[in-house]
This record gives C-alpha cells, structure tokens and sequence, in this order.
C-alpha cells in the first residue's frame, strides 16, 4: 500500500514476541497474563477430555478392565494431576463467564471522554476480576480439602 | 529510479491532507495522486494546533462575514490582501461543515450545535473547536477521508530535496526514502506545494521537530520569491522550558496572565480586550512585563510570567483544555488545576512564504503553494489565532481543485534530463563521504537558533540584525563543512539534520534582510528604532528572490479594496 | 540522580544481522523525557542514533518505543516517572525494525485502511456537499469520541499478545476505530465494517487480554471499544441489533440578535 | 457472519459445559457413594437421563476445546487459503472422536 518504490525489497528485520509474548511481554499488571492461562486451562483441559474419553474406553473391556484402570489411576501422582485438572476447569470456568460478559460489553461501563491520569476500563473495573479470583480461590481451597479428607 | 504521477502533493499537513483530498474527489478517483511527506502522513506539524479554526458559523448571533474580514484585517496591520481575506472568510465557514460531515467530533453546544469559542483578535467567539485538540482532529479526519480514495500513492517518510523547474514549468520532485534509502524522482503535472513553516530556525519554540521550512527553502532556491518572510509570530504562551504550545483557547476560556506583583498586566496594554488581544500585542506585553523586571526570573534566562487557569474550575479545564493539562502535568510537573503555569512569548508562525495569487498558485506553471508554506497575503504582518488551520482548510481545497483540473487538462509529462538527478543525488550523499569535517552540524543549528531568538526576536533594532546577517552568512559558509558520521543511507537522520539546518539558514537569510530593509513596526514586525507604522512607504509586501550571493528583495502592493489603514488600537 | 545509564537498541540493516544494546551514560535534567535523553545523545554522543520524533508533546503518534519493557511514547515519558536511572529503550515489538529504534508501521496503517475509517453516511450527497451541520448531543459525542482520541502511534498493537503471535489479525487499532465509525450517528456503514471484522484474522482473535487499553497513551481504551463492536456483532448475527437513527440537520435557531457594528468600508466597492 | 455465529457457538457451549461439567463433578466426587466404582459407573449408564447428559457434554465440550484450538492455531499467523482445510481437519477430529465417545458411552454395557 505505502508506495516506497523499495518497501518490497524487505530488509526489515521482523520483531514478533510471538508464544513467546504468552509467558513474558512487558509490565502489564493481570489480565494481559490471565489471558495466558485461560489459554493454558483450555490447552489443558482438551488433552484432559482426550486422556479421559481414551481412559473411560476400557470400559469396552468391561469390569475387570474398568476396576483396573480405576486402581491405577488412584495412585497419588494422578490424584495430584486430577486435582490440577479440577483446578485448572474452575479457572477456566470463571473466568470463561467473566469473559463472556465483557466480550459482550457487560460490566465494561460506557465510553466516555477520559480525564488524565487515565483510566481503562478493564482497570476501573478490576473489582471484578479481583472478586472472580478471590471466588475461584476459596473454590480451590474447598476442594482441596474435600479430596484430602 | 522514477515514479510518474498526475498530481504530486508535497506534504501531508492540513493543507497537503485536504488538497490531496480535493484532488480526488473532483477527478472522481481517476487522477492518479502521489502524496509526499517526510513523516508518515498522520505525524505532520498540523496536529499540533490546539485551540480552534476560525469561521463565521452563528449568524444569527450577530457574526458576520464583514465582521471577520475586519478583525483580520486589523489584525494583520493593514498588510493583508483584502480581496484575499474577502474570500477566506466566504469560504471557511464551507470548510468547518465539510470536516463535520466527514466525522469530526467538533465541540458541541448543549442544543447540539458546533460550539466557538473566543480567541484573541475576534470580535466575536467564532473559534470552531475540538476541544484543545482541533488541529489534531482535523488532521485525522482528514487523513481517515483519504483512506476512501484508491487511487492515492503515499510516500510515508520521504525527505524531498528539491524541486524541478524547467523554463518555468513544474517538473518533478527528488526524494529520499528514509526507510530504504532509496533516491528517487516523482514527476507529474502538477506539484502542490504544502510543506508547513519554519519557525525551527528559533530555538524557543511551538513547533515540531519536523518543520524546519524545507518546502520554503526548496521553492525559492527553485527560483520562487518568498514573500514578507520578516514577519514571525511569537505566540504569547509557550510553556517554560521547553516552548511547548499552551493554546490561546486558554485565555479564551478565561485564563489571566500574572506578573511576579500579581498584577494582571493585560491592563496596561490592552484595557478592552485584556488576555485575548491579538497575539503580537500580548507577547510584546510579556516581553516589556519581563523585560522591565516583573516577571520570575529563572537560571537559564527563559524568564516568564504565570498564565493562571485556576478560577476556570477543573471541570472546565478538564472539558474544554484536556490536552494541555495533560501537557502541563506530564512535561513541567504542574497541575494547571492546582497551580499557575509559568510561560512565555515562543516562535509560533511564518506569515511569510512563497508567493501565491488568490488562487494559490504561484508564479511557476503547474505548481500551487498553500498553509503555511504559502504566503496568499491572507495574515499580513500579524496572524490572528484560528485562522491558519482556516487558510490551510480553504486554500487546501482550492489548490487541490485547481492542480487536479489542471491536470486532467494536460496530455504527457515533460522528460527530465537524468543529469539533473544525479547532480542532486550527488549533492545529498556526498555528504556522507564527509566524515572527517570540522563542523558540527548540531551546533550550528543551535548557534542559528540562539542567534535568531536574541536579535530577530519580538523587539528589533538595526544594529542587532546586521550583526545577525553577518552571523547567519558565516554560518552559511560553515555549514558547508560539517562532517556527516552517519553512512547508511537508511533513516539516516544525520544527514537529514544538515539538509535541514542548509534550509533554516537559507530562509533565515531571507528574514533577516527583509527585517532590516524594513524601517518600520507593523504587526508582529517591532524595531524599536522604529517604533511606528509607515503606512506611506511600507504600506507593500516584500519579496526576497534567490541569488547565490544572498536574496534580492523586491516588494509589491497591497491589495486594499475595503478598508484604509486606520490606528490599530485594542 | 546526576547521571542517567540508557541501554539503547542498536540495529544497522546493512551491517547488523541482530540488534544489540548499546550503553550511554549521560547527565540528567530536571523533567527531562526519554526522547530528551535520545536527543542528547544523538546531539552530543552518537550521531548515528536513529528514531522517530517531531511534537515532542505526545500527540503525533512517532516516538512509540518499548521502554523498561513497556510500549510508551518516549516523548511523553519523564524520566521521573520511570523511578529508576537505568531506561532501556529499544524497538516497538511486533513491528518490523527498520533500523535502531525505528519500527515499520505500515502493517498498522494498512489495517486501518481496510476497516474503513471513514463516515458513509446515509445521504452521501449531504456528505459530500454539505448543507448544514449535523446536530449532536453530548451523550452522541461521548459515544465516540473517546475513541478518535487515537494518534496511530501502534502501542496497542506492540502490547496485544494475538498480534504478537498473528501478523495477520486485524488488532487493537484498527478494530477500536472500527467502532469508532461504527458509533457514530452520522454513520450507518457499520455493516460494511463488521464484514471485515468478521474474517477469520478479525475481531475473534481478541480475548480481552486488555493490554492495548494498559498501554494507550492517549486514554483511548481500544479494548472497550472492540468488545463493544463484538456485541453489536453479535446482536447483528442474532437480528437483535436495533436499527439506530441516522443523525438530523441542526435547524438554524429561530430567534436572532442584532449584528455586531462594522466600521463602514472605506473604499469605494 | 460465520466467524461471528462460530464465536456465538463457542460462548453458548461455554455456558452448556458450566452447568453439565458441573453436574459431572459433583456426580464424580461430591455424591455419596463411590462414583467410580461399576456398579455407580454402570447405574449411570443405564439412565437415559445421565446418557444424555453424558452426549450434550461431548458436543459441547468437543465443539468449545476444538474451536478454541482452531482460534489458536488460526493465531499462528497461517495463510487464509489454509482456513478451509483447518477447518475440515478439525471437524473430521471432531467427529471421530465424538463417534469413538459415543460408542463407549451407549455400547459398553
Ligand atoms: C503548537 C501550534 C498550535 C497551533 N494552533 C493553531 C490553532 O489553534 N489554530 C490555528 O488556526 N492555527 C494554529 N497553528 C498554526 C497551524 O497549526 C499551522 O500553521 C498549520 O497546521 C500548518 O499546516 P500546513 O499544512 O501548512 O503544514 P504542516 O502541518 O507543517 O505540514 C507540513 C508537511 O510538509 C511535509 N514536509 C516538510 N518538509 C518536507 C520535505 N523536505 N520533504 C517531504 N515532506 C516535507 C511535512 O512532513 C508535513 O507533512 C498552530 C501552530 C502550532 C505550532
Ligand atoms: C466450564 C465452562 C467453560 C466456560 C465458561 C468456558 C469459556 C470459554 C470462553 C469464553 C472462551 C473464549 C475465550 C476467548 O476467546 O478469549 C474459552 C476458550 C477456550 N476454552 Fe473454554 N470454557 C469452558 C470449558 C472449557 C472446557 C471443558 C474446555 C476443554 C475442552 C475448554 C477449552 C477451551 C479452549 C481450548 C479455549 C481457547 C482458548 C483461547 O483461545 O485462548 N473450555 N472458553
Ligand atoms: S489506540 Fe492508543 S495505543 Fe493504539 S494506536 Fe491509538 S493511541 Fe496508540
Ligand atoms: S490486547 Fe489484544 S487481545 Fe484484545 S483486548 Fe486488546 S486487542
Ligand atoms: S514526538 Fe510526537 S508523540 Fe512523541
């Protein structure tokens, strides 16, 4: 589009964070990194939903199979990762609901002119992610203990 | 390398935006249009303006056209081309509703009406505005205008280095590609000429770092006369230190300015019109207020006087001045809410330039000139606020109209003989071989830039401007010698600041002969060894011509077909 | 702080395969910004520094920079503000480098021209030849304006993660102007937009990280504005979009003062 | 506007699997009893109720992780003209693992 007669000759060199951006990109306070681990948990939870269908299907092989894999699978190693799992679903589920809401324009607030020092909105309405996490904590909490005890 | 093109616009400002614009619309996008600028298009000087565009919008509140034409005609001190105003001020009203239809978020009134505000020199409040920010949003409704045209070559960051004229025919442009470093010739039909001022050449300051008045110099060493070149404007409230713009929509909201008694020192000068009289009276007030020991004094001599907004309130000032409060705070730690703000005269406009008709065009066939680089005689000796985003609006689009229709008229574009682009693409990186010269090209820039604030300043006398001539030719002469240590021809902005600092020098020439030929004070123009106007021989415009040894002045008439010369009283 | 250390990047496309950080060590001022001290240098140290600058007051949009690993306009950064006398500077990321501390925006300018930002009004006759102004309330304005604060100066776009990994999405800038015009009463080109919003490089690809809002130096909040194109897209898909009112003529005001006095020509017409 | 009502999709399957792996959860861990042991597992099975439950969870699921992996890898800067194939291969994925879940779920007992 620019009409530089030698813009094609690209002598530019590219500067993409690229995945990299995902686990490091500057100093940004949350939701730059929550978007990270929303996109982990789901990442996660979809190799989850495979390991499971592919564990539920020893079924086909009936009790004794079944019994078997549901022994292995109570060893402490899986319990810990099943716990992750758990935790990585109440993550993604609320903060999924808080993402819906806001991609939808809910509880964003309306533009309006804004008056220096400036405020974003996702930032004037931080409460609400700090109160989605504070929610997400006692639910891990709770489970955490429900599985120990 | 060569690029053809019908129409060549030089310069992507609010005049070169709008020309552009104009451009494609009257051909219906079938003129194939190449728009030039040294930054990419949007970064131009234009969106700096703050305060408001100028237009008779409210009629039935008791503005009129003749009303505008007056105040500006005062306003320049009898130097304005009054056919020239007579139009501008048909026209602009036109160009504020044009901008309004192409989005852009005017100021509103609480009916839902396009807001003015008062702005010093105006008998009426007929500054249009965006809140602190007009030129800025100007320049991007434009810019985003444009995006609508398919046919719209830009050269984002291309430094043009002269102009081609053959036998009094445009040409064609040589221009460097900063971002590849490529070397290249535009031709076309028609060049439109809008590459802003040159208020550069003084080190305190409203401007860009961009402006350096390399449209000026590039058309009068292509042999087109400058015109009244000595008149610059200092505006009233540039911020301590570093000379950024507090707009003049500050003390049209109501600021007062404040001397170190707490006086509000307007009073003296200008009892009708206080803060808003027009901008050379209230920066030779500053300066007398200064220079008489009545101002706060600070070590490195940018001594200033206090512009208080505090009584406005922060509503307002957070409604009406957002930009500059932001400014204030970010740039010299003060909260215009909570604390005067400490300011002085700084170089703010070129009411000289390249000479132009009513119709912009200029004395070369196949090129128009309009905004600041042009000088349509439409601000005289003295610029009124508003009025410069207004011309560069109202001349933008008739130039763009006329270079477009010329060119849809004419068959081919002229041949141009190769070695004239050589020689140029000699002259600009022989530079770069040049890495052993004894100058410092920074330091000569800041030798003008001094030099030029202390002797061409808002008060003048004799003595000091020949020292300043003699000073500028030896600068002349130094500047050959600068060394270059920068070798890529890759954004390359070394070389870049001795292409500009050859220009201010050239063009600082041009304003200090024209100030010292002459022998009167007129507008923004102050010798104190001569304190009044001599409406009997200086009642004409100068033109300076360029010759190797130095300009040749001429000078011309004015245009008075309403009004005599009277008093300019405030 | 009497002395400020600057770790500038250093990329010279003929000489250089990989930027590199170069060390200056120069005095500090009082309110003195990052550019200031990139000018200094440039005057006083290294003449061969190059980057962007002209307004010097934060409202061109050419001095974005990512300093002490945030996208900033160095203009507009006081070195106060940054609380420390080490500043590293180097270039805009996701944006090709051109050299040093000079990034191509042509990506980003490109963007914006393919959403169309530009009223298409409903009488593209009026627009074009205009009659009269177009009255707008102030709830009308603040509707948009907040968004046409944006000086295309690309930080939104350094900070977005999805343009960092996807050259091709849209991104913060663009899309936010999207709704901008789309916002507008004068405009009703909104669904020309939300085709181009729609691709598979558009608009879904923001997940509300939110950085572009962070990093605005304008106060533009281009987050907001996208998620609130997502929900006009979505109502639009779901025919639940209400059909909003084109904007009206302002009708001239039926009362009038008197005219202000005009001295009388002086010469004869 | 097919990448809009794709998104819409993703936000209502979103919803569907808040309530349904909620639901699954609480019948895995929370219930009385030992959810995993046959006799709970077969019980399950054999109420049309839970079956049902059990094949909603698999679209939803299925269609909210795959179009999200295709957000992601349509991330990765890839061409448009590769959009139709992604999108093929990842519903031939879909489809074949919905087809092996929903076999174990209705045959094994
Ligand atoms: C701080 C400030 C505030 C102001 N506020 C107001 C106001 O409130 N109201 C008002 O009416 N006026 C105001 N003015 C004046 C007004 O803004 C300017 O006169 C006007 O914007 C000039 O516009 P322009 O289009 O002529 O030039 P510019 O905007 O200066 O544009 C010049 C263009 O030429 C290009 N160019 C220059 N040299 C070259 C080269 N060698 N090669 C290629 N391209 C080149 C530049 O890149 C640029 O695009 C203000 C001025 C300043 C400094
Ligand atoms: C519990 C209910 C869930 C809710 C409310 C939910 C919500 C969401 C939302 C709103 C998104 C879109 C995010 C964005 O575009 O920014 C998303 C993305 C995603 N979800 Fe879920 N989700 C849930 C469960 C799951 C499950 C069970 C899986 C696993 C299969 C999953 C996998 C994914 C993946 C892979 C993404 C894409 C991530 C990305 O693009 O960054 N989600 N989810
Ligand atoms: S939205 Fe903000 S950060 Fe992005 S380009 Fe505009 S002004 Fe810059
Ligand atoms: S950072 Fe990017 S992901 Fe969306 S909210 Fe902003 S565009
Ligand atoms: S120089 Fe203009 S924004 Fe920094």
């Amino acid at each position: 589009m620019a009409g530089k007669p030698a813009s094609e000759e690209n002598r530019h060199l590219p500067n993409s964070l690229g995945i990299r951006g995902w686990v490091w990109a500057g100093r940004y306070t949350l939701e730059r990194y929550l978007f990270t681990l929303h996109r982990l948990t789901g990442l996660g939870l979809l190799a989850y939903i495979t390991l499971h269908l592919i564990a539920n299907g020893t079924r086909l092989g009936g009790e004794d199979a079944w019994t078997n894999t549901m022994e292995f699978l109570s060893n402490p190693g899986f319990r810990v990762g099943e716990y992750l799992v758990v935790a990585a679903f109440i993550f993604h589920a609320l903060n999924g609901g808080r993402l819906i809401l806001q991609h939808l324009g809910f509880t964003l607030g309306k533009p309006k002119p804004p008056v220096y020092p400036y405020v974003d909105s996702m930032r004037r309405r931080r409460p609400i992610t700090l109160a989605m996490l504070a929610v997400m904590a006692a639910l891990l909490l709770y489970v955490l203990i429900e599985i120990v005890t | 390398m060569e690029a053809v093109h019908d129409v060549v616009i030089l310069g992507s400002g609010l005049a070169g935006l709008r020309a552009a614009v104009e451009a494609a619309r009257v051909s219906n996008d079938e003129l194939d249009i190449a728009i030039v600028s040294r930054v990419q298009l949007v970064r131009s000087h234009s969106v700096c303006a703050e305060g408001g565009t100028a237009a008779v919008m409210q009629p039935e509140e008791g503005d009129s056209l003749e009303l505008h034409a007056w105040d500006t005609v005062r306003g320049s001190d009898f130097l304005a081309d009054q056919d020239v105003v007579k139009r501008f001020v048909e026209e602009s009203p036109k160009e504020i509703l044009q901008l309004e239809h192409w989005g852009i978020p005017w100021s509103r009134r609480h009916d839902g009406r396009i807001n003015q505000r008062p702005f010093g020199g105006h008998s009426f409040d007929r500054a249009t505005f965006a809140e602190d920010k007009t030129g800025f949003f100007e320049m991007h409704t434009l810019y985003d205008t444009l995006q609508k045209f398919a046919r719209v070559t830009r050269y984002d960051e291309c430094y043009v280095t002269s102009i081609l004229v053959d036998n009094g025919v445009f040409q064609g442009i040589t221009a460097w590609a900063l971002t590849s470093g490529e070397f290249f010739l535009i031709k076309g039909k028609a060049l439109v000429i809008a590459a802003g001022g040159a208020c550069r050449m003084f080190a305190f300051t409203t401007y860009s770092l961009s402006a350096t008045g390399d449209g000026m110099a590039m058309a009068y060493r292509a042999g087109l006369p400058l015109k009244d070149m000595e008149f610059v404007q200092f505006h009233p409230t540039g911020l301590v230190p570093s000379g950024i713009l507090i707009t003049e929509g500050a003390r049209g909201e109501g600021g007062y300015l404040i001397n170190n008694k707490g006086e509000r020192f307007m009073e003296k000068y200008a009892p009708s019109k206080m803060e808003t009289a027009p901008r050379d009276i209230v920066s030779r007030s500053e300066m007398t207020e200064i220079l008489e020991g009545r101002g706060f004094s600070r070590p490195d001599g940018l001594d200033y006087v206090h512009l208080d907004l505090r009584h406005l309130g922060a509503d307002r000032i957070n409604e009406r001045l957002p930009l500059i409060r932001e400014v204030a705070i970010k740039l010299a730690s003060i909260d215009p809410i909570e604390k005067p703000i400490p300011i002085r005269p700084a170089a703010h406009y070129c009411m000289g330039g390249i000479r132009t008709d009513i119709d912009g065009a200029t004395p070369v066939e196949g090129i128009w000139a309009g905004g600041e680089v042009a000088c349509v005689s439409l601000h005289g000796a003295n610029r009124l606020g508003a009025n410069s985003t207004a011309e560069c609006l109202v001349w933008g689009k008739i130039i763009g109209e006329k270079a477009a229709r010329y060119a849809m008229a004419r068959g081919s574009v002229a041949p141009t003989p190769p070695q004239r682009i050589q020689e140029e693409e000699r002259r600009l990186f022989g530079w770069i071989g040049h890495g052993n010269g004894k100058e410092d090209v920074f330091l000569i820039r800041a030798e003008l830039q001094r030099l030029m604030d202390k002797n061409v300043s808002i008060y003048r006398n004799g003595p000091d401007l020949e020292a300043a001539l003699k000073k500028v030719r030896e600068l002349k002469q130094r500047v050959e010698h600068v060394r270059v240590v920068d070798t890529s021809r890759i954004y390359n902005t070394n070389l870049v600041a001795v292409l500009e600092t050859i220009n201010l020098i050239d063009l600082a020439e041009t304003i200090v002969l024209g100030a010292l030929a002459r022998t009167e004070s007129r507008g923004a123009h102050s010798r104190t060894d001569f304190p009044d106007r001599d409406d009997v021989n200086w009642t004409r415009h100068t033109l300076a011509y360029y010759s190797p040894e130095g300009p040749r002045l001429e000078y011309s008439s004015v245009n008075i077909s309403m009004w005599q010369p009277v008093e300019r009283k405030y | 702080m009497q002395e400020l250390t600057f770790r500038v990047q250093r990329y010279n496309p003929g000489e250089n395969k990989e930027p590199y950080l170069q060390e200056f060590t120069i005095p500090s001022s009082q309110g003195m910004t990052v550019l200031d001290g990139l000018i200094y240098i440039k005057e006083n140290v290294d003449n061969t520094l190059s980057f962007r600058s002209s307004c010097r007051m934060g409202i061109c949009g050419s001095c974005g920079m990512l300093i002490n690993n945030f996208p900033m306009l160095a203009c507009h950064s006081p070195v106060e503000e940054l609380k420390t006398d080490r500043i590293e500077v180097r270039s805009l990321p996701n944006f090709p480098v051109i050299r040093d501390l000079v990034p191509s925006l042509d990506p980003l300018f490109a963007k914006h021209k393919s959403i169309k930002p530009y009223i298409i009004g409903p009488d593209m006759k009026e627009v074009e030849a205009p009659t009269s102004e177009y009255s707008q309330s102030r709830e009308e304005l603040e509707a948009y304006v907040q968004f046409a604060y944006c000086v295309k100066c690309g930080l939104c776009m350094a900070a977005c993660p999805s343009v960092a990994t996807d050259s091709l999405f849209l991104g913060p800038q663009p899309l936010g102007q999207a709704y901008r015009y789309c916002a507008d009463r004068r405009d009703i080109g909104a669904k020309e937009r939300f085709h181009v919003a729609d691709s598979p490089h558009g608009i879904w690809l923001c997940h509300l990280a939110g950085a572009c809002s962070e990093a605005c130096p304008k106060g533009v909040d281009p987050a907001l504005a996208i998620q609130l194109l997502k929900r006009a897209m979505v109502s639009d898909s779901l025919r639940l979009r209400k059909k909003k009112k084109p904007a009206s003529l302002a009708q001239p005001p039926a009362t009038s003062k008197p005219k202000i006095d005009v001295p009388e020509f002086t010469v004869t017409q | 506007m097919k990448e809009t009502r794709l998104k819409i999709l993703q936000y209502i399957t979103g919803i569907g699997l808040f309530f349904f792996i909620g639901a699954h959860l609480f019948a895995s861990y929370l219930s009385s009893g030992e959810p995993t042991s046959w006799e709970s597992v077969s019980e399950r099975a054999a109420s049309s109720g839970w079956l049902t439950l059990y094949l909603f969870l698999l679209i939803f699921g299925l269609y909210h992780g795959l179009h999200g992996l295709r957000t992601i890898i349509l991330e990765l800067s890839i061409p448009n003209s590769a959009v139709k194939v992604l999108d093929w291969a990842l519903l031939a994925i879909g489809v074949a693992i919905f087809g092996y879940a929903a076999y174990i779920v209705i045959n094994a007992f």
